[in-house]
């Protein structure tokens, strides 16, 4: 028997979360204007099909999936097509998107739609149906979810991991879902084993979220073998390797998905949206984001339909406090600083943190001294303090030597760093520009 | 709706928290756990230990200002690397030795390559090799503990380019004395540290307090002390066993610098390996020179050649030390 | 035994061929800015001083006997042939062993470490098991010095030195730097 | 360094031009030029070879002399097959055995040996002339021949005259004492600074004279001198 | 490049037209370019390690000095004049021959007019043959120039290496002895650094050369940089 289910290395950044840990998720009211990027999940970007002038309404196709690996975007609210346009994107870039003025007399329902029986319907029924609601990844990576639910036929999947760590500081989206919506989470766990064929599930939950293992304990009938599993609280404990060897001891080789040792991870928030879609037949038109920090004056859990601009979200939840210093879209480990506050949340929007001043990155760079930290809290096992000089200076082919492809970019590395070198950064460049260099010599 | 924007938005690069440790932080606390070993140099051999001390900080402090470029004293490096080489120095060594000295650590042991953390070999080492070659008659005159504070032990304040003029009562080291003249030391003193030695050397308990220190706040590796005193014992207690006439290992451990040796130089981040399992090899293979040189080598202490040879070897052994990726193959046949 | 294995000591960390004799230095410097070309130089240097080894002390016990005016001329020449022969041998009949260290072995012929250990040893009158483990010696101690320099310069090589430094001065002061390191083997051997 | 590149042993690069030497001109040029340089050297050796051997000869001649504190003349005794002998086999060449340089006083009374003893020193082998009583291990004298100790600081050995001139009347086996001044039968101040060097010189003078002693007594023993 | 640039062979009894042959250049040239730019020491870096082994005293770098020039004169010339008849396949052992004749003169002669020095040089006169300077101006120059421009540049080479080992043997012999030929400088209280007579001394002594060499190099590229932009 195993004595603690935890992975080895990574880091314990303070975890921040008491802002809202007890906040009970609240609805949000629609804003004037809705902001809905093409590109908001992993895969092709969407294609349009709506134009400006187009009335739609709360729930409406307005860009369908390119492909298998693609997912439809569907209207946030009832509206006006007012412009599709380059629109600034969270990922720091501009991409098009479309803007609709929220109708504000509309009363905001659904069209009437058919709600499927899921017991009756076969995987690839199930698979059409997620795929038609637009459901992806909502723990941050927004990888379509039907993928997931049809892995390929060599390999026999044994066991669903549900992914309810939420390791990145200040985050409590799963941990509010979980603690409120239990039931919605495992009637979104049948559904998924029910497709994929598996019987077995667990649910990696962190110890710090009691009252969310509670919960799901509670809502855990006998006869299904649901197991809720609770985790040492530790950064990257989310990531799905770590997880998988957290929960079943097995290491998922390098370069390989998890499906090679018979399992699926699937975020909580997306098991929540499943759920949503057998339900009451919506999409995902809306999330719960959690809006934080120290930075802000309210923080709170929301639910916010997606396209929602971070300016309305922090004017909501009461505007900035004076020392606000930066806005991440997502955790602060792994989420991207936002120079523009129109940018909208997207699907894959798992919270807002505003850092205050006194909590943002020095800007003095030291020297790397060879101190070894960041060997001692990389997950997965690589000398970043190598790849870094190697980064420094430019060499990106011994760097695939040293393994740079096994690097999540889950930023543990620099979180240690007593140098203060942007490790991760430098990573993802670095994995940037080998990419770039390979597709100009194929 | 001033409120919903920040003034001015900081867009910097994930992760966007980082833990309370900086490396200026490190640096300080490392020069603020060698004050008890600084004022116990001054409680043994009075005013001279601290100008010696003081002298090769300055002279470091003031070559890392010259060619360093601007500001580099913060970081508190080469405070350390003068602390360090003073306190490996004997009482009376003439002033301008030690200046000299401390200007060398900083030029050749640092500048030249780089600046902090570009260095392969210990700095303070380095300045104390190159004294140790250059005036090794100086470097070996080892003064008495004791005396009043005010007493200048041996010729300070030498001119420049001149020999000291001993006049002091000089004596020998503990391990000075087992290898010319065959006589041991009792082991009271060897702990309390009223011995003959360099500065900082001898008070091996308060040495050892301060390294505790730094490995409980992790500001140190407690791997490579202990595997070091660990080996240093080991091997000497085997050797002492088949041949009772070889040191045992209580005298080993607590003569000469092994102690300052083993928690403040080898344990230098920049030039100890990165992995634990290097680390773990690196304290080994100083424990196996020290006890080499001390037992079989032509020189009565051989711990800052064991650190600056284990210094050379650390790329080395970095390479061959490095931990098996996440999911790859040699870790799941484990 | 005690006699061979202090000349053994010796060569190789007392009185390294490279760090203290200043023999093959233009190796040393030149061709070791890769650990992977360093040792394998070092143990093809190693092996051709054991050749060397062999037929210097053929040489001189039966040849320059009368003549010890040709020992400069004799060595260099024979050295070169014999190390000719066998890189012949070598490549044909161990084609990996060549590919892996042959294409140093014409290098090596004109190292002054390979000279200056025939010199050495005739000048010590080694007979020819102490001449032997003389040149495994320092032929070890040149592939340790070669490496040691080698691993260096390969992280020295992500950092970046002051210009005036990049060139040749932080090479040789790591060479002064090691050699330093090796001072304290000095005196191993010849106290008590 | 990158002339290494050219050298690719004897003359394995192509020629410039397509067409081969042939193999006799090749070895005419090889024997021309051996022959050639082996007459120049052979001709230098001739001229010098007078001065160097007696400067060779002066040098040991001086140093049995100093050693020995002038003798009035000294027989040479060989090491043939570890034991002591005054005649060598027929055709030896006297370079290739051991010698002992047994010196007499105007009387013919035996003064004491002189021998040579090679050992480790800081770095290098050490030689040095030691001169001194088989029957009483008293020293006489002792002077170095070869060394490469540290300039300025081991070279003392050789270059500062009171460090050798302790040995003198000095009984071996000698110890070396530090920071003091030695006191007879048997101490020796070490050089400060110097002590590996000091201490390699008294082991080598301590090994040498027990080597020889034991020599002598069987020599003594087994013959006349 | 040049194969490409001369399509036509040459003739059969024309001198092969040598890309690696020197440029014309008058005597005085060939001497100073060994002592300037070209120095074999703190430019070229050849010839290191009777550079360190023998430095540590002026004499006797200043004895390996002129006996490596003996030996570049001497090997030049004969190389030189001896040029057209040696085949091609087997310069570099004539080279080497050479050279090695000559390294054998230049030590039976020392040994015999200066005994001393020549114990203290010991075997790095013979080693004198592996000196990379020796087979490289032989390939490089001499087998291709006129035995008076060969002379003039083994003479400027050996100059350049004479002049530079000297400057590094006083360095160390002054600094690190308090002398200079053995003579004391600085009176009975100096306190010399015997560091720089040991073998980290002679790294570190060329070390700071090389770090001298380069900085005025560098000073005088923003100097000459700075008149060229005001």
């Amino acid at each position: 028997m195993r004595l603690a289910f935890d992975f080895r290395h990574g880091v314990h950044p303070p975890e921040e979360k008491e802002l809202t840990r007890a906040l009970p998720i609240r609805r949000m009211p629609y804003p004037d204007e809705l902001v809905l990027p093409l590109r908001q999940h992993a895969g092709k970007p969407a294609k349009l099909c709506v134009k400006v002038g187009d009335y739609v309404e709360r729930g409406d196709t307005i860009a369908t999936a390119d492909g298998f690996v693609s997912v439809p975007i569907h209207a946030s609210a009832s509206g006006t097509v007012t412009a599709i346009e380059f629109w600034p994107h969270p990922d720091g870039s501009y991409a098009e998107a479309v803007r609709i003025a929220v109708d504000k007399y509309a009363p905001q329902l659904p069209r009437p739609r058919l709600v499927p029986k899921w017991e009756g319907l076969t995987t690839e029924q199930v698979v059409a149906a997620v795929q038609n609601a637009g459901v992806v990844g909502l723990g941050g990576a927004a990888f379509p979810t039907h993928v997931k639910l049809a892995p390929p036929k060599e390999y026999a999947v044994h066991t669903l991991i549900i992914n309810g760590a939420e390791c990145e500081p200040y985050l409590t989206s799963d941990h509010r879902t979980m603690a409120e919506y239990p039931d919605r989470v495992l009637f979104g766990i049948r559904v998924m084993m029910h497709a994929m064929g598996v019987t077995k599930c667990v649910v990696g939950i962190e110890k710090n979220k009691p009252d969310a293992i509670e919960a799901m304990r509670r809502a855990v009938p006998k006869e299904l073998d649901v197991t809720i599993l609770p985790l040492t609280v530790k950064y990257p404990q989310g990531a799905e390797k770590m997880l998988i060897q957290a929960v079943t001891g097995v290491e998922v080789p390098s370069g390989k998905l998890p499906v090679t040792v018979g399992v699926v991870v699937q975020n909580v928030g997306s098991v929540a949206a499943i759920a949503e879609v057998f339900e009451t037949g919506l999409p995902l038109i809306e999330r719960i984001v959690t809006v934080t920090g120290h930075g802000l004056t309210k923080p709170a859990n929301l639910i916010v339909p997606v396209g929602t601009k971070l300016r309305d979200l922090i004017a909501y939840c009461g505007g900035v406090t004076p020392d606000a210093a930066e806005v991440i879209l997502g955790g602060p480990m792994m989420g991207v600083a936002q120079a523009n506050l129109d940018a909208p949340v997207v699907k894959g929007t798992t919270g807002v943190v505003i850092l205050a001043a006194h909590e943002t990155r020095s800007a003095t760079i030291y020297p790397c001294i060879h101190c070894g930290r960041c060997l001692d809290a990389c997950p997965v096992f690589l000398n970043p303090s190598h790849l870094g000089d190697l980064a420094r200076v430019g060499r990106h082919d011994e760097m695939t030597d040293a393994h740079l492809a096994d690097c999540m970019l889950c930023g543990s590395c620099a979180y240690v760093c007593p140098s203060n070198i942007p490790l991760a950064h430098l990573f993802q460049a670095s994995k940037e520009a080998l990419r770039r260099a390979q597709a100009g010599t194929s | 709706m001033s409120l919903a924007t920040p003034s001015k938005l900081i867009v910097t690069a994930s992760p966007h928290v980082k833990s309370a440790d900086s490396t200026p932080k490190i640096m300080w606390h490392v020069v603020f756990s060698l004050a008890p070993v600084i004022v116990s140099s001054a409680w043994f051999f009075g005013m001279s230990a601290l100008l010696v001390i003081v002298t090769a900080t300055i002279s470091a402090q003031l070559t890392e200002r010259a060619m360093g470029k601007g500001g580099t004293l913060a970081d508190g490096s080469a405070m350390i690397t003068g602390l360090l080489l003073g306190l490996t120095l004997p009482a009376g060594m003439p002033l301008w030795m030690v200046a000299i000295g401390g200007a060398f650590a900083i030029a050749f042991g640092k500048t030249v390559w780089g600046g902090l953390g570009q260095n392969v070999f210990n700095p303070a080492l380095v300045g104390r090799a190159f004294l140790q070659a250059a005036f090794p008659v100086a470097i070996t005159t080892w003064p008495t503990v004791g005396g009043s504070f005010m007493e200048l032990k041996g010729d300070l304040f030498a001119l420049p380019f001149l020999h000291p003029v001993t006049n002091a009562v000089t004596s020998a080291t503990p391990l000075g004395l087992l290898k010319f003249e065959g006589t041991g030391t009792a082991l009271m003193p060897l702990i309390m540290g009223n011995t003959g030695g360099s500065v900082g050397e001898t008070a091996a308990l308060v040495i050892l307090a301060g390294g505790l220190y730094l490995a409980l706040r992790q500001y140190l590796n407690w791997r490579i002390p202990a595997s070091i005193l660990l080996t240093v014992a080991a091997l000497s207690t085997v050797l002492h066993l088949v041949d009772a006439k070889k040191p045992d290992a209580f005298f080993m451990l607590f003569s000469g610098g092994l102690m300052l040796g083993a928690v403040y130089m080898a344990t230098d981040m920049v030039t100890s390996p990165v992995t634990n399992k290097g680390k773990w090899v690196f304290g080994f293979g100083i424990g196996v020179l020290v006890v080499l040189i001390r037992v079989w080598g032509g020189l009565p202490e051989g711990v800052m050649y064991a650190i600056l040879f284990m210094n050379a070897l650390t790329p080395f052994i970095n390479r061959a030390t490095q931990p098996a990726v996440f999911g790859s193959a040699t870790r799941i046949a484990q | 035994m005690g006699h061979l294995s202090w000349i053994f000591v010796s060569t190789l960390l007392v009185n390294n061929f490279t760090l203290v004799m200043f023999l093959g230095l233009c190796s040393f410097f030149g061709v070791t800015g890769k650990v992977e070309t360093a040792w394998r130089l070092g143990l093809a240097n190693t092996f051709v001083l054991l050749l060397t080894a062999l037929s210097a002390w053929f040489l001189n016990s039966y040849v320059l006997q009368r003549t010890p005016f040709l020992r400069t001329i004799a060595f260099i020449v024979v050295i070169a042939s014999a190390v000719q022969i066998v890189e012949m041998a070598v490549k044909k009949y161990l084609p990996i062993l060549f590919r892996q260290l042959g294409i140093y072995l014409p290098l090596i012929t004109t190292n002054c470490a390979i000279l200056g250990l025939a010199l050495f040893q005739t000048s010590r009158n080694y007979t020819l098991v102490e001449a032997l483990v003389f040149a495994l010696g320092a032929g070890f101690g040149l592939t340790l010095a070669l490496s040691l320099m080698a691993s260096i310069r390969e992280r020295t090589e992500l950092t970046d030195p002051p210009v005036v430094a990049r060139r040749m001065g932080l090479v040789l002061v790591i060479a002064s730097c090691l050699s330093m390191a090796f001072m304290g083997f000095a005196g191993m051997g010849s106290a008590d | 360094m990158t002339d290494h590149v050219h050298v690719h042993g004897g003359g394995g690069a192509p020629p410039v031009q397509g067409k081969m030497t042939p193999a006799w001109k090749l070895l005419a040029t090889l024997f021309v030029a051996g022959a050639a340089a082996g007459l120049l050297v052979v001709a230098v050796y001739r001229a010098t070879l007078p001065a160097i051997q007696k400067a060779a000869a002066a040098k040991v001649n001086g140093a049995v002399r100093e050693v020995l504190k002038a003798p009035a003349k000294w027989d040479t005794l060989y090491v043939v097959k570890n034991a002591l002998t005054a005649k060598l086999p027929e055709g030896a060449d006297p370079q290739e055995y051991q010698k002992a340089y047994v010196g007499q006083d105007a009387s013919g009374k035996r003064m004491g040996i002189a021998v040579v003893g090679e050992g480790p020193g800081f770095q290098e082998i050490m030689q040095l002339m030691i001169g001194f009583d088989p029957a009483t291990g008293t020293l006489i004298g002792i002077k170095v021949l070869d060394q490469k100790e540290t300039p300025g600081l081991g070279d003392k050995i050789e270059n500062d005259p009171s460090f050798m001139a302790q040995f003198v009347t000095r009984i071996a086996p000698v110890v070396g004492v530090k920071g003091r001044a030695g006191s007879p039968p048997n101490q020796v101040q070490t050089i400060t600074g110097a002590t590996i060097s000091s201490r390699a010189v008294i082991k080598l003078v301590n090994a040498t004279v027990a080597r020889w002693q034991e020599l002598m007594q069987r020599y003594d023993k087994g013959g006349t001198p | 490049m040049t194969a490409v640039a001369t399509p036509a062979a040459p003739k059969n009894d024309a001198p092969a037209f040598d890309p690696g042959a020197p440029p014309p250049a008058t005597l005085f040239q060939d001497i100073w370019r060994g002592i300037g730019k070209e120095n074999p020491v703190l430019v070229q870096f050849l010839g290191m390690c009777p550079t360190m082994a023998v430095t540590n005293i002026l004499a006797n770098g200043f004895a390996m000095g002129v006996a490596t020039t003996f030996v570049l004169v001497g090997s030049g010339l004969f190389v030189s004049l001896f040029r057209k008849y040696i085949a091609h396949e087997v310069r570099i052992t004539s080279y080497i021959l050479i050279i090695a004749t000559f390294v054998t003169l230049a030590d039976m002669l020392l040994a015999a007019s200066f005994p001393d020095i020549s114990k203290a040089l010991g075997p790095f006169i013979p080693l004198i043959v592996a000196n990379c300077l020796l087979l490289g101006r032989a390939e490089a120059f001499a087998a291709k120039v006129k035995p008076l421009r060969a002379v003039a540049d083994g003479l400027g080479m050996g100059l350049g290496f004479t002049v530079s080992l000297s400057a590094l043997a006083s360095f160390r012999e002054i600094l690190g002895r308090g002398t200079i030929l053995g003579m004391p400088l600085f009176g009975p209280r100096f306190e010399p650094w015997v560091f720089l007579m040991m073998p980290p001394g002679g790294f570190l002594t060329l070390g700071i050369a090389c770090l001298t060499v380069a900085y005025v190099i560098e000073w005088r590229k923003k100097h000459t940089l700075a008149a060229r932009s005001a």
